[in-house]
């Protein structure tokens, strides 16, 4: 289990260092953003000295070597748009994404209930009503959905707020959205952003207790006598979560990147916003800063999420650990 | 078929003789898990006690078969006599070892010659499902190599298979189907028409009729048989069913946990078994004769191939275990003309 | 010896026991409601898409065909021009309808092109990384894990927004999205038939690699990747839309449903539900149809699939 | 007259498929007695597996019992309610299944898995309950219990696993046992192992045993009667001698016949032709008249049970002897 641990470790290491190449290459690709802060007057030489200033004049690998140096101290730079340091810019914003990201999950763990009862009884109305639904909830893509919503519960029915993130509490120099305004502009980005995850969940739990309440084992509990209670949610749910455990950590990932189209229609003030803002600026730390965030969370959960993993499945955590 | 182009006197007279058809020589093969770097470091920080996990799934194996002789080859499962029968079949190539066909060793073959042997050797499988292409027509299943190989041509495909398909036994106007229109014995048949559609001299039977039902059993060990009559093939049958093993084979061989420890004409082995572990197994065969009996236990269990024992591999079970068993592995070698058994006792 | 038994013996249905021919298979596959409606709507739309432009009152990319004066005409309204417009027309003037179609048929081109061209890719990738294994296997499986670990939004968002909007770079932003998912499943199916009794048997049988890659180990791992195919189609409009309601996707002067649906965004609050709304429910209804089919295949091949 | 252990009175299991009823039990009926041993033969698809599941009513949908009575020391178990069956599952009747490797829940605990079963039946503090299971383990041949009780399925071998599963049927003493082809999956040395604890634990605990299996040469040494089935039902029946030196329906003759040791080494085995029919088409009468050389036009008719010698019965219009 220890060496387990160590080598997905290892393992992450290597792939956050694969993607801090790849993020800073292809930020630096996008374009000069000297070209946006300078305007058509400037001459050559105040150019230059913009470049000097952001560091842009030094060959590439400096640059990333520099970059690499302040990263590993949770240093990206100064934002070129907004002159504050980009890390400063992410913490400000971080919470609200988090807390977005966090609450979507959450509704759609929903999912996992619906799901096993549509594997319990898969021949009944209800089951094939949710079995339908899920697939409908695969195919709305989040930007549109945001938007009906919006024109249905905040325009005609004037029931949620469709944007911003409504008043915060600060907590330990962190702002929460604990407060009644905070929790209801969370509701509409929330479930927007939720029903992808609730639909996979539905299907991953349908289909995986289909396959395992045929199982001999399941059939051999109850041979034993032991409760039709006891069979569904020791036997069979152990057995269920350990392919949803897994799918699970990426999905968190997807949530977060996600949450980026959501934050743009609602209007809420987290990271997704600030990258897209970002992106349209040609502000490279700030970007590259996102893309080192986000992965290294995707990364953080995966590590968990294996842990977990062996936790649950002892064929992994007592050895014979292939891959 | 041109099978009548290489009839041949099945063990022809052993003095100034060809060759044996085929001749394994301290043939092993050896199944490796590495492990990885990280785990090596992790070794030498003490913080782990992985190894590299090795399996000796065969150990020297020497062993002949003769044109158109029948070799039995018995063991319980993990025993290694599947892998010795890909090898021998060409499927899977050894660690090490060297393996003659007609006195010339494989390896050194010319490219020409290699695919002749290749052919020359066939195999029929264990599942009747997996065995078979499922995407494939029987027509396509057998006649895919004959046609490669220039056995037939194209416009005389059809003839060509639906003659092996007499031979089997099956009606020719299946040609067309799909395996999974068929049943276990019927796949069974139409894995051997594939072996047979390239004019083999070996068939390695690998537990090929062990997953049907007992009536179908019979019928394609008939077939086996009858087969093996009109065409003189030789087979390696391997089986754990001992009983069919004794039926069908001239010799029989038995490995325990990679190795041969005893080699026997099938009267000879069935009448005198002799080494500690055959006689084990013989005796937990249930027989229909044995009636109301009570079992007897051998003792102890298979040992994991990754912590095999030393001397020989057999001592954790062996009821006349002695102190040379446990650090000395014991040869192979003859108690009695054509009876070869590997046991201290017998040197003793 | 191994008795095949079945516990509860399932009894063989003269269906199961049929040819597994084309006509066969479809038999079997319209046999769900869901399927046949799926399907049924699946090839209407696609076929809208070859003919749209032919049977659509105007071509919405011609300046001289579209008029300011018309423009936020609201459903069924009739324009300057004298045609009605059923689904009501955008701040350009731009008749919905005709957008909405030809929206679709970028949206579909998009999609069914990088997924094909993926699905080639990764099947090819995946083939040969499973049937070869070792270093290379290690390698490319390396990388695939890599590709597959940065969500497929954030890398395609990179991607464009470092190649600039555009429809071949949208294109090739999603096979390098998806190519990875086709190689990682396509391996993971050929060390499964790799080690079934049928490729030994032609091994034995000396036939060339190239042969036994082809006739025997590709066709057979081609089932599971059917149905990964119709996922990813559906991921894909998905994606090509998002990417192009952020801005970064197809051009401007190229709207794709994503693009149109973005345009009608600042029109809502004013009331002009139709600009966003009825480019998302043919956006929805396509990616319904192709989930539907790709539901039934599943069912159909029952593979362990990740979903 | 003593009332026998399991009496199973013409039970008949059919399954729904594409709207057509499908026969997989046909009119079964079989005594066992405390102690005893019956063996259950048939090849696949004769209806042996579905027999077992329908002796502990785990016949799954599509499938129902839809004749006939089981009775358990002369209680009807098919009229007691769900709950109440479910307590004479796994206490009064235990099942072994043929696959060791699939039987047991790869991801609990070996003494979770048993103690679950005591503790279903048997109110009882947690530790007594393992002290219980332990020693159970013990009994069937599981070397060092006490460590092992910690152990995962995938820790065991394939012969070991099946002692876990003998132990969890033990673990209430019950009246009976079915065991599905409980050695099936295991090598013949492990098979004679399991045999052995088997024959011990039962005859010691006077349980009677229901062995289903394909092999005649395991019912043989091991039961006491033999219930030869085919094609969903029982086509001859008798103490184990009996059936096997003087069997009278053609099959049991043909199946025995083509055992390799009852045939001259190397000389064709005899055999019987064709396959068994799959339950989607039975044919009429006697199941068995399209592969049988004795067939005549009257086993187009269903033929009736005799018994033509005390406890031995067959169901053919034209027996051997």
């Amino acid at each position: 289990m220890t060496i387990f641990i160590i080598r997905r470790l290892v393992q992450s290491v290597i792939l956050l260092w694969i993607v801090s190449i790849i993020a800073f290459l292809a930020v630096y690709l996008i374009g000069n953003p000297v070209d946006l802060i300078a305007n058509d007057m400037s001459t050559p030489a105040e150019r230059e000295a913009a470049m000097r200033t952001l560091g842009l004049d030094r060959p590439l690998y400096v640059q990333y070597l520099t970059f690499v140096g302040r990263a590993v101290h949770l240093d990206f730079g100064t934002s070129f748009m907004s002159s504050l340091p980009v890390s400063q810019l992410i913490f400000q914003r971080l919470p609200a994404t988090v807390e977005l990201t966090i609450f979507s999950f959450l509704i759609s763990l929903l999912g996992l209930p619906l799901g096993v009862f549509a594997g319990l009884y898969p021949k009944s109305r209800l089951a094939k009503f949710i079995m339908s639904s899920s697939i409908l909830c695969f195919s709305l893509p989040s930007f549109w959905i945001g938007l009906m919503a919006i024109m249905v519960f905040s325009v005609y029915l004037g029931w949620l707020p469709s944007t911003g993130r409504g008043e915060t509490v600060s907590l330990f120099g962190v702002s929460f959205a604990l407060t009644w305004s905070g929790l209801r502009h969370l509701v509409l980005p929330g479930v927007v952003l939720a029903l992808f995850n609730l639909a996979l969940l539905i299907r991953m739990a349908r289909n995986n207790m289909l396959e395992v309440i045929s199982t001999d084992f399941v059939r051999f509990a109850r041979a034993k006598g032991v409760s039709e209670r006891r069979v569904i949610w020791v036997h069979a749910m152990r057995n269920i979560m350990i392919p949803i455990i897994t799918i699970q950590g990426a999905e968190l990932a997807q949530l977060l990147t996600g949450a980026l189209v959501v934050e743009q229609i609602f209007g809420y003030p987290g990271i997704g916003r600030l990258a897209i803002e970002a992106i349209n600026t040609l502000d490279r730390p700030v970007l590259v800063a996102y893309m080192m965030l986000t992965v290294s969370i995707f990364v953080l959960v995966n590590l968990i999420v294996d842990i977990l993993y062996g936790i649950v499945d002892p064929r992994i955590r007592l050895g014979g650990a292939h891959d | 078929m041109q099978l009548d182009t290489m009839s041949k006197a099945p063990g022809a007279s052993s003095n100034g003789a060809p060759p044996p058809l085929l001749q394994t020589k301290g043939i092993s093969r050896v199944f490796r898990q590495p492990i990885d770097l990280l785990e090596r470091l992790a070794v030498r920080a003490g913080l782990s006690n992985a190894k590299e996990q090795v399996v000796r799934a065969v150990s020297a194996v020497d062993l002949t078969i003769s044109a158109g002789e029948v070799v039995g080859l018995v063991g319980e499962s993990g025993c290694g006599k599947s892998t010795l029968g890909r090898m021998v079949a060409g499927v899977m190539p050894p660690s090490s070892g060297q393996l003659l066909y007609k006195g010339r060793p494989v390896a050194g073959l010319s490219a020409r010659d290699a695919a002749e042997f290749a052919l020359k050797v066939q195999m029929v499988f264990q599942d009747p499902y997996s065995s078979l292409n499922p995407r494939m027509r029987v027509r396509d299943i057998i006649g895919e190599a004959p046609l490669f190989h220039g056995l037939t041509t194209r416009t005389g495909l059809t003839h060509y298979v639906s003659d092996v398909l007499t031979q089997v036994k099956l009606d020719p106007s299946y040609m067309d189907r799909f395996p999974h229109q068929f049943s276990g014995g019927q796949r069974q048949r139409i894995g051997l028409a594939r072996a047979m559609a390239v004019n083999p001299e070996l068939i390695v039977c690998d537990e090929a009729i062990a997953a049907l039902d007992v009536s179908i059993q019979a019928q394609v060990l008939n077939l086996f048989l009858e087969l093996r009559e009109r065409f003189r093939f030789g087979y390696l049958f391997i089986s754990h069913d001992i009983g069919v093993v004794e039926h069908i084979s001239d010799r029989v061989i038995v490995m325990y946990l990679g190795r041969v420890v005893e080699e026997a004409r099938t009267e000879d082995l069935f009448a005198r078994p002799n080494h500690p572990y055959t006689q084990a197994l013989l005796k937990s065969v249930p027989k229909i004769e044995k009636r109301r009996s009570s079992f007897e236990a051998m003792k102890g269990e298979l040992p994991s191939p990754l912590n095999m024992p030393t001397g020989c591999p057999f001592h954790t079970r062996c009821p006349h275990s002695m102190q040379i068993c446990k650090s000395q592995i014991p040869e192979l070698t003859d108690i009695a003309p054509g009876h070869k058994s590997a046991c201290h006792l017998n040197s003793g | 010896m191994t008795d095949h038994v079945q516990p509860t013996p399932a009894p063989i249905s003269p269906s199961a026991v049929a040819d597994r021919t084309i006509w066969n298979f479809a038999r079997r596959f319209l046999a769900s409601t869901q399927a046949r409606i799926g399907f049924g709507l699946l090839v209407l739309l696609l076929f809208l898409c070859l003919i749209g432009p032919g049977i659509v009152p105007q071509d919405p990319y011609d300046l001289t065909q579209v008029s300011f004066m018309d423009s936020r005409l609201a459903p069924g309204s009739v324009s300057s021009g004298g045609y009605r417009h059923w689904l009501g027309t955008d701040a350009q003037g731009r008749d919905m309808l005709s957008a909405i179609v030809y929206g679709l048929r970028l949206s579909v081109f998009v999609a069914l092109t990088a997924t094909t061209t993926a699905f080639a890719i990764g099947t090819v990738i995946g083939l040969l990384s499973g049937f070869y294994g070792g270093a290379l296997d290690t390698v490319i499986m390396r990388i695939a894990d890599t590709q597959i670990s940065i969500p497929p939004l954030l890398s395609a968002l990179v991607l464009m927004a470092t190649a600039g909007p555009g429809v071949g770079n949208l294109i090739l932003s999603i096979i390098v999205v998806y190519w990875a998912y086709f190689a990682r499943l396509v391996r993971a199916s050929a060390l499964v038939e790799r080690r079934k009794e049928y490729v030994d048997a032609a091994i034995c049988l000396a036939l060339p690699t190239r042969r036994i890659l082809l006739r025997h180990l590709l066709v057979n791992c081609l089932t599971p990747v059917t149905v990964l195919f119709t996922i990813l189609i559906a991921r894909a409009v998905l994606l090509e839309s998002t990417l192009s309601f952020l801005g970064i996707g197809v051009p401007v002067t190229q709207p794709s449903l994503g693009l149109l649906i973005s345009n009608g965004f600042g029109e809502m609050m004013s009331g002009r539900y139709w600009i966003a709304l009825f480019p998302g429910l043919v956006l929805v209804l396509f990616t319904f149809v192709v989930n539907l089919v790709g539901d039934r295949l599943r069912e159909l091949f029952n593979p362990k699939l990740p979903d | 007259m003593t009332v026998p252990t399991l009496s199973v009175q013409n039970v008949c299991v059919q399954f729904d498929a594409d709207g057509r009823e499908l026969t997989a039990v046909d009119d079964v009926s079989f005594d066992v007695d405390p102690g005893r041993v019956l063996g259950l033969v048939g090849e696949s698809g004769s209806g042996k597996s579905v027999t077992a599941l329908s002796i502990m009513r785990l016949i799954e949908s599509p499938g129902r019992i839809t004749r006939g009575n089981i009775l358990l020391n002369g209680h009807d178990i098919l009229a007691v309610t769900e709950e109440e069956m479910r307590h004479i599952r796994g206490s009064r009747i235990a099942m072994i299944f043929q696959d060791p490797m699939m039987t047991l829940n790869p991801v609990l605990r070996i003494e979770t898995q048993l103690i679950e079963g005591i503790l279903a039946h048997r109110k009882m503090p947690w530790r007594d309950a393992w002290t219980h299971a332990r020693d159970i383990l013990g009994q069937v041949g599981v070397p060092s219990p006490d460590e092992r009780m910690k152990a995962y399925p995938h820790q065991f071998s394939g012969g070991m696993r099946q002692r876990v599963v003998i132990a969890a049927a033990m673990l209430h003493e019950p009246d009976v046992i079915v065991a599905d082809e409980a050695t099936t999956a295991l090598d013949v040395t492990t098979q004679s192992q399991i045999l052995f604890e088997m024959q011990r634990l039962c005859s010691d605990r006077r349980t009677a045993l229901i062995w289903i299996t394909h092999d005649l040469s395991v019912v043989a040494g091991l039961a006491h009667e033999v219930a030869v089935m085919y094609a969903g039902r029982i086509v001859e029946m008798g103490p184990v001698d009996e059936i096997i030196d003087n069997s009278m329906h053609p099959y049991t003759r043909g199946l025995m016949e083509s055992l390799p040791s009852r045939n001259q080494r190397g000389r064709p085995l005899r055999q019987i032709p064709g396959t068994a029919p799959s339950l989607a088409n039975i044919p009429a009468g006697c199941a068995f008249r399209t592969r049988c050389g004795r067939a005549t036009e009257i086993c187009f008719q269903q033929p009736e049970v005799m018994e033509p010698r005390a406890g031995h019965s067959s169901r053919c219009h034209h027996p051997v002897n």
